[in-house]
């Protein structure tokens, strides 16, 4: 199935948490403004819905994602108000994929932990939680995974200032 | 893995009393649990991973695979340098398969642009793509036989793997970090004569392909020590995220060149260039380390195939597409999967229109492989567990990006 | 002490001497293979004495056409790492150069600088082996020359000699003509 | 089974009353009359500690190097190629220089006389063994007539070594190694006795030179391999646990580099390291020379039967009894040596199946066919 027909789908059975699609379009001529969005399509979803919407996925018979191949986050820009979190789903018995996001507010990061869906996810939440500060509930082993256990702060937020040192080594 | 501490030995406090008015202290003798730290520097963890495994005489309990000890920030990077300028680090997470790492990190970004590729760049980024996926696997085959303790196929495969980054050396000057696919195409065309030599390796290889298999793959020794070890079941496979290899041994047929098909792969296929190669369970269990390892060197051959469809389609041409100096990427996101050496190598590149990207995100197919040890390593001995990391053919480069 | 200690089911008779013949036969045929490369001709070669053919396109130890340099900083710009540094002062046309130097401590010989030179004068030469005991060494200079090359500088002079001849001559025109004025 | 005290006490009761060998016998001729008798046999056995120790240190010395060699050709590569100058034969020379040279380590934590002990050990225990070897007809150390007993319970002794070594580097991996060793050791020496059975069935002696001697028939090609059947796969059996008491791949599971890092000898370094190293080599050739006396014929070949007839000089012929020896020897090391770099490595479960369930019946079986034939071959000559 192409996306469009995966949301179409989604959108029959009613999916827990979908809120729309959004879709690569060209720019807008009359806008000047606008330049388009290139790239990927994907699915918006809930955060608070996220594992239930996975798990749909996964279990839907006609979608029947067995494979969540990425989960990852982004954070758009400083000034942004929320932290994207991407999934991105894969299915070998139909050969699709399908990119879902979650919006997550900043304030409080936090969102369900897809482990009980996926297992895959397990290592892929560890890495989010400790490079964008985003608490997944229900993890069932919330360590660093890549960093030290002692590091401090969260790398990959765009508001992230690098430490000059650590443990005595300078990092200059 | 809780770390509470067991003395082996303990003296029961009260003394009995023997009838013949001896007194006797009653101890407890326990063989306890070793807790052994496998790595940093273990040879059996392929650079620097640790393993802490949790074991009982040889056999292991528990096993953890903590990472992180070769993060370089390539995800970070990403942020901070231009969109050409992070091709040089794609290289370095993967070092073993640099040219597919390229490739995805290329078509990632292309597809943000839309550009067309020229026919003649896709072929030879095919070709130089299949030729370090035999690469790859010869290190693969060979430093199994080393974890296993055969010496001697390790240094065979690394003889063919020579001639491999000789032909790379000639077409972009290096040997393992190629930076030779751009995005838009190639950085220049492979020099006179090298298409030629690609078409000698082929049928060379060939030959010594066989020799692989007799000295090791069926090896009486080797069989036991691989088969109905490490099995790992369809659904596992499928519920871990394994991809790639991994993925094929337990059993499923999949193969994003074949099912999802990007560049040239999915004509190469129905031009019946290559098949997909699929665990049986030949010597063992559907899903063992002996159908993983197979699958690897399985797969060199359906390369050689590929690589000599492309030899015989290739035509003239430019090789750059149509790219400005300065790339600046319009905004959007996208994720590419592309069927790397280990698995699916995700690039997810989020654009703001500018010159710098917002996000680049890597998913290494390393990195999920791995997270698999902890279920299938308890209950295997020690030795099997060596062999199963072996299967697993991590590259700490990737897992810890 | 372990309740895990398993219990492998016994085989058969058959399987067993199956077992034995397999492990035999599959060690001959191993050992025909390696003795077979016993008796052959390695392929290595001695490194220091010999040495592999280094192909036109290695990407080694930069070397910089300083001739054709203009000091335009596009390579600088293109590095990753910005381990290019580059000065050099203009006079007119010519260039007195300062440095030019790569930090070899972090450069990854990515070839990113080559491309986007205007006048194609850096690249990346076959020189490998750039060993040191002092990092500070890393740091080289590509410069063959510091400041201005004899050729520039005759240039610069007769330039500069071009320019004051033309001075004096507009000079003198402006001369002749305020005479002529005057006249 | 092949308690070392036990061995002592059988070894003391049946030794020869006096030396008898051409040491001695020169001695007792040419010594100065000052020199009283009885330190006639003791200068004996000190010019012949002196001479095993040298012989077996240089048979070790070289065959590091040809090692080195044989596993480069069999890899396409040349192995050390510098020092000394032709194919770098002076390698092992430098590299017991330089492991003279290291620093002497001891890791804080270990049992410091045991670790200190241990390498003393296992050399003493290899070299011991090589006093009841004979190298020539009659150049002996000591004719013993439990001399193929003496050997293997000498040679096991080594595996006490081991275990003490790896206990007392108080590392984990140094203790997993020597556990391997201890087991695997245990495991391997019923087969390796029983197989041996075979062929000293066909001798009827446990003495080394009798059992050569033995073969001397049909123009020194009598061995034993050519005279009973059942020799030649108790040979293959005694080769395969010979590899699996000398520690040799693919049964190096007390190194098993790429399991235990390098499992008993993880703590050691510089000479105490080399000690075990070459103790590997000397037990390579121990059980060289016990197959090569046992299963191809000891001293005898056509040349030293031509010899003999011909009646050339006595330490000619004792010469050429030598190098035929060490020929044969050395086409054992160098197979084991082939072996080592094809095989990959047999994990420890599997070791002991195949010590127990496969070679322990098949040698027994070896040894109920052998015995039958000679009983046979008895019945039908009486």
């Amino acid at each position: 199935m192409d996306f469009q027909g995966i949301h179409d789908h989604l959108r029959a059975i009613e999916a827990p948490g979908l809120v729309r699609a959004d879709e690569p379009r060209l720019p807008n001529p009359e806008d000047k403004k606008d330049k388009g969005r290139s790239g990927d399509a994907y699915v918006v979803v809930e955060a608070a819905q996220l594992a239930s919407f996975l798990r749909v996925c996964r279990d839907d018979e006609r979608l029947a994602f067995e494979i969540l191949a990425d989960l990852t986050a982004a954070d758009p820009a400083k000034d942004a108000e929320e932290f994207w979190v991407i999934v991105q789903l894969l299915s070998v018995q139909h050969r699709h994929r399908l990119a879902i996001k979650a919006l997550v507010p900043k304030a409080s990061a936090r969102i369900p932990s897809a482990t009980g869906v996926y297992r895959a996810a397990q290592w892929h939440e560890r890495e989010c939680a400790e490079m964008f500060g985003i608490e997944f509930v229900g993890h069932p082993d919330p360590r660093n995974i890549l960093l030290p256990d002692d590091w401090e702060g969260y790398p990959l937020r765009k508001d992230y200032v690098f430490p000059t040192e650590y443990r005595g080594i300078s990092c200059q | 893995m809780a770390t509470e501490h067991k003395p082996s030995i303990t003296f029961h406090p009260e003394p009995r009393q023997l009838p013949g008015g001896e007194r006797e202290y009653m101890m407890d003798v326990r063989t306890g649990d070793l807790e052994v730290n496998m790595g940093p520097q273990h040879p059996a963890t392929h650079g620097v991973m640790k393993i802490l495994i949790r074991t009982d005489g040889e056999m292991v309990t528990a096993a953890q695979p903590h990472l992180g000890f070769l993060h370089r920030c390539a995800e970070k990077i990403g942020e901070n340098v231009e969109w050409l300028q992070y091709l040089p680090y794609t290289d370095r997470y993967d070092y073993l398969s640099s040219m597919n790492n390229n490739l995805g990190y290329s078509m990632a970004v292309e597809k943000l642009l839309g550009v067309e590729i020229p026919r003649r760049a896709e072929m030879i980024r095919t070709i130089c793509a299949e030729l370090n996926r035999i690469a790859s696997a010869l290190v693969a085959f060979g430093t199994y036989g080393l974890d296993l303790g055969a010496f001697t196929p390790f240094l065979y495969a690394f003889r063919e793997r020579e001639w491999l980054l000789q032909i790379f050396e000639k077409a972009c000057g290096a040997r393992l970090t190629y930076s030779y696919l751009r995005i838009g195409g190639l950085f220049n065309d492979v020099p006179p004569g090298w298409l030629e030599e690609v078409a000698h390796f082929c049928d060379v290889f060939e030959e010594k392909w066989q020799e692989y298999y007799d000295l090791l793959m069926v090896n009486h020794i080797f069989v036991k020590r691989t088969a109905d070890i490490g099995v790992i079941t369809k659904e596992q496979a499928l519920d871990f995220g394994l991809t790639g290899p991994m993925l094929r041994g337990s059993g499923v047929d999949f193969d994003l060149r074949r099912d999802l098909p990007y560049m040239l792969y999915g004509e190469a296929h129905d031009a019946g260039a290559w098949k997909v190669v699929v665990g049986r369970g030949e010597k063992g269990t559907l899903g063992d380390c002996w159908d993983r390892i197979y699958v690897r060197v399985a797969e060199m051959m359906q390369s050689v195939g590929i690589v000599r469809w492309c030899l015989a389609n290739i035509e003239e041409g430019p090789v750059l597409g149509d790219i400005a100096k300065t790339l600046k990427v319009p905004e959007g996101e996208a994720y590419v999967g592309i069927e790397n050496p280990r698995g699916e190598l995700g690039h997810y590149a989020v654009s703001d229109g500018g010159k710098v990207a917002v996000r680049c995100r890597v998913r290494g197919p390393s990195f999920c492989n791995l997270a698999i040890l902890e279920d299938i390593m308890p209950g295997t001995l020690l030795g099997d567990a060596v062999a199963i990391i072996g299967s697993t053919d991590v590259v700490i480069g990737e897992t810890d990006r | 002490m372990s309740d895990q200690a398993t219990m492998r089911e016994p085989i058969s008779a058959r399987e067993w001497i199956k077992n034995v013949w397999d492990g035999f036969y599959t060690t001959l045929a191993g050992m025909k293979i390696t003795g077979r490369y016993l008796l052959q001709k390695p392929i290595t070669i001695q490194y220091p004495d010999e040495r592999m053919p280094i192909p036109d396109r290695y990407r080694g130890i930069h070397y910089l056409e300083q001739e054709k340099c203009i000091n335009c900083l596009a390579c600088a710009r293109a590095c990753p790492i910005d381990c290019i540094e580059m000065d050099a002062i203009r006079h007119g046309k010519e260039l007195e150069w300062v440095s030019f130097s790569v930090d070899y401590q972090k450069c990854m010989f990515c070839e990113l600088c080559v491309y986007p030179c205007p006048k194609d004068c850096i690249h990346m030469g076959t020189e490998f082996a750039f060993v040191t005991d002092d990092r500070s060494e890393l740091k080289h200079d590509l410069l063959s020359y510091k400041g201005m090359s004899r050729e520039a500088r005759i240039r610069m002079k007769e330039a500069e000699a071009k320019k004051a001849a033309k001075d004096a001559a507009k000079a003198a025109k402006g001369a002749d003509a305020k005479e002529g004025d005057d006249a | 089974m092949l308690n070392p005290i036990v061995t002592g006490a059988a070894l003391v009761a049946e030794a020869p009353a006096q030396g008898g060998n051409l040491t001695l016998d020169l001695l007792r001729e040419h010594a100065p009359a000052a020199l009283p008798g009885w330190s006639l046999p003791l200068i004996t056995a000190l010019i012949s500690v002196v001479i095993v120790i040298t012989v077996i240190s240089l048979l070790a010395m070289v065959s590091v190097w040809l090692e080195r060699k044989v596993s480069g050709h069999i890899q396409c590569r040349y192995g050390p190629m510098y020092a000394g100058g032709w194919h770098g034969w002076a390698q092992s020379i430098a590299d017991g220089v330089k492991l003279l040279m290291k620093e002497d380590m001891i890791p804080l934590g270990s049992d410091k006389a045991l670790f200190m002990l241990a390498p003393a050990l296992v050399l003493g225990a290899i070299f011991g063994a090589f006093v009841a070897m004979p190298l020539a007809p009659d150049f002996y150390f000591a004719d013993i007539h439990l001399g193929a007993f003496f050997i293997l319970g000498m040679s096991s002794l080594t595996t006490i070594g081991v275990v003490m070594a790896g206990w007392a580097s108080n590392s984990k991996w140094s203790l997993y190694g020597s556990m391997r060793e201890a087991a695997q050791v245990v495991a391997y020496e019923i087969p390796l006795g029983l197989s041996l059975m075979v062929p000293l069935m066909v001798a009827g002696t446990f003495n080394l030179l009798d059992a050569s001697a033995a073969q001397s028939d049909y123009w020194g090609m009598g061995w034993f391999v050519f005279k009973n059947p059942f020799v030649i796969p108790a040979g293959i059996l005694f080769f395969v646990a010979a590899l699996a008491e000398t520690k040799r791949a693919p049964f190096d599971l007390p190194e098993a580099e790429s399991e235990l890092v390098a499992g008993f000898l993880t703590e050691y370094s510089g000479i105490r390291w080399s000690f075990f190293f070459m103790e590997e080599y000397a037990a390579m050739y121990l059980m060289s020379l016990m197959a090569a006396v046992f299963f191809l014929g000891g001293f005898e070949s056509p040349v030293l039967h031509v010899a003999r007839q011909a009646e050339w000089h006595p330490i000619l012929c004792n010469l050429i009894a030598a190098t035929t020896l060490i020929a044969k020897s050395m086409f054992g090391v160098l197979v084991m040596m082939w072996v080592r770099w094809t095989l990959p490595r047999v994990r420890i479960d599997q070791v002991m199946t195949m010590g127990y369930k496969y070679l322990t019946p098949l040698a027994l079986l070896c040894a109920l066919g052998a015995a039958l034939w000679e009983a046979g071959k008895a019945w039908i000559f009486a």
